[in-house]
């Protein structure tokens, strides 16, 4: 049946885009997770340093 | 200078946890059982065929928006009056989750609408009102993207996610009288659900659930990942006061 | 015992919204900027109306409230940013707060500010209409739709001008935000301005109208409740 | 007249989410007292300012004016008003006269017997020639004396100077000068400059802000002239 592509179009999209938002926020996070340690060792470092 | 560290950040912090891991497991459940009995279990429909299982996407897509623009209103009203942080961080990371699911459930809706009403798009009533509640809600994430990330924001976007919500059934209810006062179009709008057989009126509600949960899902991690760039950013404008 | 609304000292608002819309007006006055400025460009538009859409008098009446209705919010966005933008090129809105100034009251002296300069709009762009297209706009009901159609207009483009005021890209800004908040407004009042002119009897009307005086009501509140958070830094 | 005393306290103020332009600053200014706050671009100094006159709200901590909050309803529009702020900005419709400008104001604050404390305020700064002229007319100059002469209407009983010597010629800031020294007295005075010399002639306690934190605070008994001048360019040579 011709309306049932309709319906696989509109599900196949569905998913690229969640999972296309799901790699972009992962992505994210574990880049802005990177940053976080890679401060808070340049913090600890520093404190040594103060002491 | 001990305290300007970035352990002194004020806000609660979400540790990734057991909300994060239920919620991700919950909606994968739930949304692989959601599409069995969409795309499977539940009959197909004798007038429309295959394209009217479009409709257990579209309608939770649709829902799930509406329900992020919710949270966006119930928060910028929590902001405004407690003035912490998480209620604007969860207003804006609803605001972009809406969006999202509000633009699957209009491009859904229109794939749908192609072979069923032979057009793609109808300014009808809820047509129009969709358009103009994601319209709204681009505009504000234009407006946080131009004013830049600070109170003065969070307050304007605030404002407008009030204003923004409280216009939308103004919105429904001129698109309605305009068209009653006006030739309608001859197409019909009912979805007609009042002979739905009970598979797909199960189907639809399960879809629905699964749909929420999701929501719920991302909109943990969302806001997880808002507080940690939120971190970095203190942590570093901590280590340029050094 | 003072008069209080909404918490506030009545008698003291009403005079400072009084100084400050004197304050406006003299400014405009002087200047004499917005006004004109506005005119000018609701004429522009009202010229390319009638050739994009090739008006006669056939298919006018059917067209004429929408353009009416299309060339007052363009024209009246372009007065409404000036409005603000004109406030903070000298921080003068700064000077006004550091008198013991309710905002409200800067609410209530601006929106009435833009209220009167589009209603003057107004008036010049329907007897521009009669002249240009010779359709007949002096109907009763519509003098009742304009104006409700400008205040509304006023009671919320206000704010949406305030808070756009500092921004990068206000220009553009402005109408994107306020574009869709305006839609409701703008259907009831080409609606009711067409049917207007189809001579209808008030019962017709009537959703119209209060559908108008409840947009207006409901976006006076917000605001004038709201403003504060918008102009505070 | 007791004057007004000031209290910050764990004053800090962002304007970008992660970005403190103050933070944590402590300061307490007594009745009477004239504060010169020094220090380089970008250090806080105008975004103090603000917060003490109640046009920039604290994001962290308290700013009291005689006890009172400038930002606790009609209790804070009364501190408000007992307040003078003189910027760099001279807040002042171009289009309208000099009259205008100062009878808005005065009306804005509620003064009573407008037309007299008007034309003492100009001839204070020496503008009564001037004062049917449009203010956008005017020389730098003139619109800065105007702006002082605004914000000394109601007679406040703290005055808060922005650098309010930039863009003056010589002459101009020696009767801005001598101006702070006579026809200010009784009051409390907070000041910032980046014009060492001056700043030091009109006050008597002197702040050296950097980065957002109170850098150095001292009473000009405890120093001199020429120690405070060499400490302040050490402070400023130091910063990046």
């Amino acid at each position: 049946m011709n309306n049932a592509i309709f319906a696989f179009i509109a599900y196949a999209l569905l998913w690229a885009m969640l999972i296309a938002y799901i790699v972009i926020l992962a992505k994210r996070q574990s880049e802005m997770r990177g940053q976080l340690d890679e401060i808070e060792h340049a913090l600890t470092t520093q404190d040594t340093k103060q002491e | 200078m001990k305290d300007l560290t970035i352990n002194s950040t004020p806000q609660k912090q979400y540790r990734p946890g057991t909300s994060l891991v239920i919620t991700a497991i919950a909606s994968t459940v739930a949304l692989s059982v959601g599409f069995y009995m969409a795309l499977i279990y539940a009959p197909e429909e004798a007038l429309q065929g295959g394209a009217q299982r479009i409709f257990y996407l579209h309608v939770p897509a649709l829902w799930v928006g509406a329900l992020a623009f919710l949270v966006v209103f119930i928060s910028s009203l929590g902001y405004l009056f407690s003035r912490n942080t998480i209620w604007d961080i969860i207003a804006r990371s609803s605001a972009e989750m809406g969006v999202i699911f509000l633009t699957l459930g209009i491009v859904a809706g229109a794939i749908w609408a192609r072979p069923i009403w032979g057009i793609w798009y109808s300014f009808d009533p809820r047509g129009t009102t969709t358009l103009v509640l994601w319209l709204t809600y681009v505009s504000y994430i234009m407006l946080r993207s131009i004013v830049g990330s600070g109170p003065r924001t969070s307050r304007l976007s605030a404002f407008l996610g009030i204003v923004g919500f409280i216009n939308v059934p103004l919105v429904f209810m001129a698109t309605r009288w305009w068209r009653t006062l006006h030739p309608a179009p001859t197409i019909v709008t009912s979805d007609s659900e009042s002979g739905m057989p009970q598979e797909m009126f199960l189907a639809f509600l399960v879809c629905l659930g699964a749909f929420t949960i999701f929501y719920a899902f991302l909109m943990i991690y969302r806001v997880q990942l808002e507080q940690i760039v939120e971190r970095v950013q203190t942590a570093r404008s901590t280590l340029g006061l050094f | 015992m003072k008069k209080r609304a909404f918490g506030k000292d009545l008698p003291g608002l009403i005079q400072q919204t009084w100084l400050l819309l004197k304050k406006d007006a003299l400014v405009e006055l002087r200047s004499k900027e917005s006004i004109p400025l506005m005119i000018v460009f609701c004429i522009v538009s009202l010229v390319i109306f009638n050739f994009t859409f090739d008006l006669r008098t056939s298919n006018v009446t059917l067209l004429a409230p929408g353009i009416l209705w299309v060339s007052f919010i363009f024209s009246g966005l372009l007065g409404l940013g000036r409005s603000f933008t004109r406030e903070t090129e000298r921080e003068t809105l700064a000077g006004i707060r550091l008198a013991p100034v309710d905002p409200a009251a800067i609410y209530l002296s601006k929106m009435l500010a833009c209220f009167f300069s589009v209603t003057i709009l107004q008036l010049l762009l329907t007897f521009l209409m009669v002249v240009f297209f010779d359709v007949n706009l002096a109907k009763p009901f519509v003098a009742v739709a304009l104006p409700l159609g400008s205040l509304g207009f006023a009671a919320i483009g206000t704010p949406f001008a305030a808070m756009t005021m500092n921004t990068r890209a206000r220009e553009a800004l402005l109408p994107v935000l306020l574009l869709p908040v305006l839609l409701p407004l703008v259907l009831a009042v080409v609606s009711s301005t067409a049917l207007a002119m189809d001579n209808v009897e008030w019962n017709e009307i009537s959703l119209w109208i209060h559908f108008l005086i409840g947009y207006d009501v409901l976006f006076l509140t917000i605001s004038f409740l709201g403003f504060q958070i918008i102009v505070e830094e | 007249m007791d004057g007004t005393n000031l209290t910050a306290i764990n004053l800090g103020k962002k304007f970008h989410q992660h970005q403190f332009v103050l933070r944590h600053l402590d300061l307490h200014v007594k009745p009477n007292q004239r504060v010169g706050i020094f220090g380089p671009n970008g250090a806080g100094k105008t975004t103090l300012l603000k917060l003490m006159t109640g046009l920039f709200r604290p994001t962290e901590g308290t700013i009291e004016i005689d006890g009172i909050s400038p930002f606790s309803g009609a209790e804070g529009a009364r501190i408000r008003s007992s307040l003078g702020f003189v910027s760099h900005q001279t807040y002042l419709y171009n289009e309208m006269t000099v009259l205008e400008n100062l009878d808005l104001h005065g009306k804005l604050h509620g003064i009573k017997e407008r037309r007299t404390r008007i034309i003492t305020s100009l001839e204070n700064v020496g503008m009564t020639d001037h004062m049917n002229r449009p203010v956008g007319q005017l020389s730098r100059g003139m619109q800065q004396r105007i702006a002082l002469a605004r914000s000394t209407l109601h007679e406040p009983e703290l005055i808060v100077f922005d650098e309010p010597d930039t863009g003056l010629d010589d002459f101009a800031r020696e009767k801005l000068q001598g101006f702070m020294q006579t026809g200010l007295s009784e009051r409390t005075m907070i000041i910032t400059t980046h014009n060492l010399e001056l700043g030091m002639a009109v006050t008597d306690r002197w702040i050296i802000l950097l980065n957002g934190v109170i850098a150095y605070d001292i009473d000009s008994v405890a120093t001199t002239n020429e120690d405070f001048s060499y400490t302040y360019k050490q402070i400023m040579s130091s910063t990046p």
